[in-house]
């Protein structure tokens, strides 16, 4: 499926994230809450106006979607029901089925891996960073 | 009473200790954890986007097989009891992602969400009750200082998951009293550790996970525990483990209910 | 049957009662009819067996309003109608004297018929004393049927052996219940949509609209039947319309719905033989199981279903759909 | 046959761009009855009213069918225009095809003929409509307020002073209401006390005035100008004609040092005796005791407080007792209280003793609170240095469990008082409020809240808290956002308060009911009409004053007092009132007098009784059902549960129904 | 397009009964909130859903409805106290009669609808017509009679 303008990237996010970008009342207690707040490029709160201004580029182009824990902090305290965490993995999603996910590459694996890592880090990892 | 038990992956291998320990505390609880045949891997993380389907499956396979023996689910790893009780729910409630999953799986009838998905501890608190572990401990974990640490897939989204308030848990702070021993009850409890972001960025994880030292050591805890070989590996590579060890919750269990040894 | 017509007698000699119904021999020997008694003579007519199915607690509606007392011969199940009557206001209690009479279940010729005995002469088992067979005398000679097979449906899920009012009771009473009172409606129940329409289709197309089973109705004691007077009907056209057509049966289960004791006369008068009595034992097991059980005439103290509410009762969404679960 | 006329209204262009208001009037002009048919740009303008006149006069018309807007909008200015041209006003008949057709379609051939359908339905119904006359019924000159807060008791005292008897219930043992419980007032910073203190001591003196406190409304039935009401008045064990309010049973009260008692008054934030007044200035300062936890009512001994009452007003066999009392009129000032926040773990509320709520605050900077007024942590008694607000705890919340949709309103305002307060006494405390919007429209308050930032320096941050966390060293870690700035917050705080959202007080819902007034979603009271008609209740005779209805601050709260005691005084005022002419009629010759209709009349309105009737030439005397024009209320329930369709409702008849569904079905 | 009788949509013909107090009212707020819903529903005032009469339900399938929906207040909020009370026992016993003898359920519905719950009004509107176009004409009702 090839995507050839803003409007439809921005309707696949709303469809494959099942949540309302215009509910977003900016408060910001999604981005208080979040852990990974420093290392994010966007913050969390601010995916909702990117991408309802089709700000899609610059979302493309974002690592912050591969900061995200998925910790739900955000989805659990957001007021508004917005989930800001299905945003950004919406966001994560797209970038991966539109580059085939290269945030981590398999060459990289073999000299992250240590003695002890459980299996659940590596599925987690390959889950969130490839497609 | 016998359970429909999925281990999950790391429960097989770098997680040995947080499965034997259950299974060695449910017989002497008088329950028993059947494993269910070829089971798959959860995936870890729960697949967020509405149109992951295939993703889902291997959960959903293992919800059916619980339901055709009758049982409830059970799963001890925090990450395989957040997506199945995550997928269960969407099965249950999200009409688009029932139906195509049950177009691929092809169940002799269709699965609809029917089984009951439970946490270890959960099974603890609700059917066994703390009032009669308390009874069962023969080793009370007297004197010591336990820290809970829950971290996020446990708790988190509190309405699907509805293991405990998400915010204010209290689940392994009664089971930690049920064992003999005093909860400490700190803020970072339901912080997350950094997850699986430790395989790119550890450093990341260790200032996530100083925060959970110094916060639970600051109330006085001397060791923590926790359900989840994630957390376990996170919190392990933290300096502060070496003074303040973590344990998964079963081996306290094992410790407190004498079957330790055993196991 | 001597003693009930010599209590009568007596009634009327010493003036507790002007007049009695009860009934009297009909043409034939399984048809005999109500009737009003207040000669001695009238007496020599007067049959009180087997076949005395029709329930009397209706003509008391008039009866009361005449000059004096009028004794009433009413079987256990008719006084649960008489109740209901006068939960409503319909009859004068204190115009009357209820006899309760013995019943050991009331028969049903169409049975007999349909076991193929024809060219009856005469019947005798059919007293209400006896619990022997009922034998038929008939030009082919003579035939044997056992009473129970001969009873009518409705006895078969009767409401029990006591009156619930009378003045005084003569006769020994049995329960005849064999039967579970909601079975055929649970059967069509089960039934799918279609083949339940296709029943009810069949069924009331053979309704010829003459009325008998209101006539009979001891809760349709209306002056005027809605169905004859135009205050629902715009055109005022003539009283049967279509509309009246369609709906006839289904708005007067409905009217009836709370009230109707299950008595069976809509049943046992139609003469197309149509299972009426289907439309209200539905409502009365609806009313049974949303709002718990309630058998109308039993009590004339006790509020109708559907002049009574909770403030959680079902809601018609869950009325429907529960065959499906 | 009438003859109708029919009128289709353009409403502007809010009808006729959807629907073809001339194709309407095209097709309705050979409707059985109809002699006329017109359109108009406004047909409720005079213009458009002096038309349907002209056509009653020059057709004789006997009916008429508006198609415009709502009935619930103009039904009452087409009737009175009818009226005025001598029709009988019940000969008109509104098909809506503004809020259920223009305004709903935008298929403009669609809405046409649906249009049509609707006049149609109309037009048939007004062939069988009959004149109607209104009836009348007297008032009974009092009124009832219930609630003893800031609105209950303005509402009360203009009702006084214009001369009729107004009663207040309270449910608590003193009036005063939430107010009573404030330390100071926005904006001008009055002492809430030192203004309501002399309202609640006028309200006990007004001869016209009197106080049901302790008490709760029971029962109400009847309806506008002749409501009957049962209010409990609960046993407070303490008679009050003895009582001098001296205070010295409560000082003795055992239980008042080791009852571990919460007040409620305090907000938990002290404990209280069994037999106590929840505050000095309470109106009747007459106490009560809590039968719950005395002991005496537990275990049967102690009795010091009716030992030591130099009165001998203690009365431990008091009971509860039921007064009826009947009214013209109600007004509900029930007011607020704050959501629980069992939901907001995230804000350690239930964790920590030094998360307080804002009514809290109040309490602890109350001069007669628990603390002498001065601000201190309940954890250790020390004055906090650093104190965070939290705004929006609860309100503006989409998720229906956790918290309200809407906005509190007051909470900015009275945040921006309590930093300025704080500030006052103890100048080097460090403010910071975490808000999402400040808002403050209303007069000086705009100016309040740029006092409190630029006078008082109070640090203002755009940014929800994320979680507030207790540390070992007793400190609140918060963790927050600055929105504005793009930097996530962890500042240490010794205290924090919650701005928890209001919401309707709990009992509303079931003096609602009682009342059938509507409330909304929310559980705020609904008014008649959200603009023209704020302070009533679709419900005549039923008034709303303060915070039952919806959040507003206090100068607020008591205009709409004046406001909703100003639409009492006018109904009080009437010596009788016109009465709904749709009643229920019995057609005796079809009764039978079965009292199935009696069962189901909410207001008892239907009575049997033994009449003459001829039918068909035969004299009987009957019992039929008979209908109190003056009691019923027209809702029908005795004509659908009628089994012989002798009830009938006059303007809702059974034939005019069917003929409207046949209309439709057509 | 032209249009044949093949491929032109079936619209059904729906009848509500709405109460003048909250449903009759929610149905204006529909209306001033601009809400829309199909124009194939058209709305019958009553003063309270207790008034009711099932033979006007019947009616209206019998001339050719397609589908009734009864809205009154919310039990508890009902104007006159109690009417609809009685309605909901009526209007439950009424529709499991007409699933009874084999209609589609589904046709009839009871929705209680506040006069603030103009959003709900019309959802529930857009809900039932959908409900009824799945179920087709109303063959049934108008063929169930009495005589050929």
């Amino acid at each position: 499926m090839g995507f050839t303008n803003v409007e439809s990237q921005v309707e696949l996010i709303k469809e494959i994230s099942g949540s309302d970008p215009y509910k977003c009342m900016k408060c910001g207690k999604c981005t208080a809450s979040c852990p990974s707040y420093d290392e994010m490029d966007i913050k969390p709160h601010q995916f909702a106006s990117y991408i309802i201004r089709g700000d899609i580029d610059e979302l493309l182009e974002s690592k912050a979607a591969f900061k995200c824990l998925a910790c739900f902090a955000c989805i659990e305290r957001c007021p508004r029901d917005v989930q800001p965490g299905r945003l950004v993995d919406a966001a994560r999603q797209l970038q991966e089925r539109q580059r085939g996910g290269d945030y981590m590459q398999p060459e990289e694996v073999p000299e992250l891996l240590a003695e002890d890592l459980p299996q659940q880090l590596l599925v987690s990892a390959f889950r969130r960073y490839r497609r | 009473m016998k359970y429909s038990y999925y281990p999950g992956c790391t429960l097989k291998n770098k997680a040995q200790d947080l499965d034997r320990f259950a299974r060695a505390s449910a017989a002497a609880l008088g329950f028993e954890l059947v494993e269910i045949p070829e089971w798959q891997c959860c995936g870890g993380v729960y697949p967020l986007g509405t149109d992951e389907i295939a993703t889902k499956l291997s959960s959903v396979r293992a919800l059916n097989y619980a339901k055709e023996q009758q049982q409830d689910l059970v799963t001890l790893c925090s990450a395989c009891h957040h997506v199945l009780k995550r997928v269960n729910d969407d099965m249950k409630n999200v009409g688009d992602i029932r139906t195509r999953a049950n177009n691929y799986c092809g169940f002799e009838e269709p699965y609809q969400g029917e089984t009951r998905v439970l946490h270890f501890l959960e099974v603890l608190k609700d059917v066994i009750g703390f009032d009669e572990l308390a009874k069962k401990v023969v080793n009370p974990l007297e004197g010591r200082k336990i820290g809970a640490y829950y971290g996020c897939l446990t708790l988190r989204p509190g309405k699907i998951l509805d293991f405990d308030d998400p915010e204010n848990p209290k689940i392994m702070e009664d089971f930690i009293r049920a064992l003999g021993a005093e909860p400490v009850i700190y803020s970072m409890r339901n912080e997350c550790c950094g997850g699986y972001v430790s395989l790119k960025d550890p450093e990341f994880t260790k200032t996530r996970t100083k925060m959970i030292f110094d916060d639970s050591t600051g109330f006085g805890a001397d060791c923590l525990i926790t359900a989840c070989p994630l957390c376990m590996y996170n919190l392990n590579k933290s300096e502060a483990s070496s003074k303040v060890p973590v344990y998964y919750f079963t081996e306290l269990l094992a410790e407190a209910l004498g079957v330790k040894e055993e196991a | 049957m001597q003693e009930l017509i010599n209590r009568l007698k007596e009634l009327i000699a010493d003036g507790t009662v002007v007049r009695a119904i009860g009934w009297k021999k009909g043409d034939m020997p399984y048809n005999p009819e109500p009737a009003y008694f207040e000669k001695p003579e009238d007496f020599d007519n007067f049959v009180y067996d087997g076949f005395c199915g029709a329930n009397l607690s209706k003509m008391m509606i008039e009866a009361a309003k005449l000059e004096g007392k009028t004794a009433v011969c009413l079987k256990p199940c008719d006084t649960y109608s008489f109740n209901q009557l006068i939960r409503e206001h319909r009859v004068n209690r204190e115009n009357t004297y209820i006899i309760g009479v013995g019943c050991r279940g009331k028969l049903d010729i169409e049975k007999a018929r349909k076991a193929g005995i024809k060219g009856i002469k005469s019947i005798s088992g059919v007293d209400i004393e006896g619990d022997g067979d009922v034998v038929f005398d008939t030009i082919y000679g003579e035939k044997k049927m056992a009473y129970k097979d001969l009873m009518l449906d409705r006895c078969h899920v009767c409401k029990g052996k006591d009156h619930v009012i009378f003045d005084e009771v003569i006769g020994e009473s049995k329960d005849t219940a064999d039967a579970d009172r909601f079975e055929e409606v649970i059967k069509i129940e089960k039934m799918t949509p279609e083949e339940r329409f296709a029943f009810f289709k069949s069924e009331l197309s053979k309704c010829i609209r003459c009325n008998a089973c209101r006539n009979v109705c001891p809760a349709c004691s209306c002056r005027k039947c809605v169905f004859d007077n135009t205050k629902f009907d715009s055109q005022q056209k003539a009283n049967v319309d279509s509309f009246e057509e369609k709906m006839f049966h289904i708005i007067r289960a409905f009217h009836v719905a709370g009230r109707c004791t299950d008595c069976g006369e809509c049943s046992r008068v139609c003469p197309e033989g149509i299972p009426l009595h289907l439309f209200n034992r539905k409502f009365i097991k609806d009313i049974d199981t949303f709002y718990g059980e309630f058998q109308a005439g039993k009590d004339p103290e006790a509020q109708s279903p559907l002049t009574d509410f909770t403030f959680d009762d079902l809601e018609p969404k869950d009325a429907v759909g529960r065959g499906d679960k | 046959m009438q003859k109708i006329g029919v009128f289709v209204c353009h409403c502007g262009t809010n009808i006729a761009a959807t629907v073809d208001v001339k194709k309407v009037v095209e097709l309705v002009r050979y409707e059985p009855g109809v002699v006329y048919a017109d359109d108009y740009m406004y047909m409720c303008s005079e213009a458009g009213q002096e038309k349907i006149i002209e056509a009653i006069k020059e057709y004789g018309l006997t009916g008429l069918v508006i198609c415009s807007c709502s009935p619930r909008m103009h039904e009452k200015t087409f009737r009175a225009c009818a009226e005025k041209a001598g029709l009988n006003p019940y000969m008109v008949e509104v098909a809506n095809i503004r809020e259920q057709c223009s305004w709903i379609h935008k298929d403009k051939e669609e809405a046409t003929k649906k249009a049509v359908i609707l006049a149609r339905a109309a037009i048939a119904k007004v062939n069988l409509n009959t004149p109607l006359k209104e009836g009348e019924s007297p008032v009974t000159k009092r009124a009832l307020v219930i609630g003893g807060g800031i609105a209950g008791i303005q509402t009360a005292l203009d009702i006084a002073d214009a001369g009729y008897e107004v009663d207040i219930v309270e449910k608590e043992p003193s009036i005063g209401g939430r107010m009573s419980q404030f330390d100071k007032t926005f904006p001008t910073l009055d002492c809430a006390s030192c203004i309501l203190t002399p309202k609640m001591v006028e309200v006990n003196q007004h001869p016209n005035i009197t106080l049901y406190t302790y008490s709760e409304v029971e029962k109400v039935s009847g309806y506008v100008g002749n409501f009957e009401v049962d209010i409990r008045k609960k046993a407070r064990s303490v008679d009050a004609d003895k009582c001098t309010g001296c205070g010295e049973c409560s000082a003795k009260c055992p239980l008042g040092k080791i009852g571990n008692i919460p007040s409620e008054f305090d907000r938990g934030l002290r404990n209280r005796p069994a037999i106590y007044m929840p505050f000095a200035q309470a109106v009747p300062a007459v106490p009560v005791i809590d039968r719950e936890n005395c002991t005496y009512f537990k275990t049967g001994k102690c009795g010091v407080c009716a030992k030591i009452c130099p009165s001998k007003a203690v009365d431990y066999e008091q009971q509860d007792e039921i007064v009826t009392v009947k009214y013209g009129a109600i007004v509900v000032a029930t007011g607020f209280d704050i959501i629980n926040l069992d939901k907001f773990g995230e804000y350690a509320y239930n964790e920590s003793p030094d998360v307080i709520t804002s009514i809290e605050l109040e309490r602890l900077m109350n001069a007669a609170g628990p603390t002498g007024g001065h601000l201190e942590r309940m954890s250790d008694h020390k004055q906090p240095k650093d104190i965070v607000f939290i705004q929006c705890v609860g309100s503006r919340c989409d998720s229906e469990e956790k918290g309200k949709p809407y906005c509190s309103k007051v909470c900015c305002m009275y945040t921006a008082k309590h930093a300025m307060l704080i500030k006052d006494h103890w100048p080097d405390t460090n403010i910071t409020v975490f808000y999402i919007d400040v808002r403050t429209p209303g007069k000086n308050f705009d100016e309040f809240y740029r006092r409190a930032v630029e006078q008082y320096h109070v640090n203002y941050i755009k940014g929800q808290v994320g979680k507030v966390m207790p540390q070992p060293d007793g400190s609140l870690l918060v963790q927050a956002a600055d929105l504005l700035d793009g930097k996530q917050i962890r500042m240490k705080a010794d205290m924090v308060v919650l701005a928890a959202a209001i919401e309707p007080n709990p009992d509303v819902r079931k003096i609602a009911t009682m009342l059938t007034a509507s409330i909304d979603n929310n559980n705020f009271l609904t008014e008649a009409h959200a603009k023209l008609r704020p302070v009533e209740s679709p419900t005549a005779g039923i008034f709303l004053s303060g915070m039952a209805q919806g959040p507003k601050d206090i100068p607020e709260t008591v205009s709409q007092a004046g406001a909703a005691a100003v639409k009492v005084i006018g109904l009080l005022a009437k010596d009788h009132l016109k009465t709904n002419p749709c009643t229920a009629q019995c057609d005796t010759l079809l009764c039978n007098g079965c009292s199935t209709c009696a069962n189901v009349c909410p207001y008892g309105a239907i009575t049997y009784d033994d009449v003459q009737v001829m039918d068909h030439g035969l004299r009987e005397t009957r019992r039929v059902a008979q209908v109190n024009l003056a009691l019923c209320q027209g809702c029908g329930a005795c004509t659908s549960a009628c089994p012989s369709g002798a009830m009938d409702l006059q303007g809702f008849s059974n034939r005019q129904i069917t003929t409207e569904v046949d209309a439709i079905c057509r | 397009m032209p249009m044949n009788e093949e491929n032109k949509e079936f619209r059904p013909l729906i009848v509500a009964f709405c109460c003048n107090w909250c449903s009759y009212a929610g149905a204006d707020l529909a209306g001033s909130s601009r809400l829309s819903y199909p124009a194939d529903v058209k709305i019958i005032r009553v003063p309270c859903s207790g008034r009711v009469n099932p033979m006007f339900i019947l009616r209206a399938f019998e001339r050719g409805a397609d589908g009734v929906i009864i809205c009154g207040c919310h039990p508890g909020d009902c104007h006159y106290s109690t009417g609809n009370y009685y309605a909901r026992r009526r209007m439950a016993l009424l529709f499991s009669m007409l699933e009874y003898i084999g209609v589609e359920n589904g046709r009839t519905r009871v929705e209680w609808c506040s006069a603030a719950e103009g959003a709900k009004f019309s959802k529930t509107m857009n809900e039932f017509c959908e409900k009824i176009k799945s179920l087709g004409e109303n063959v049934r009702l108008g063929d169930l009679r009495c005589k050929n």
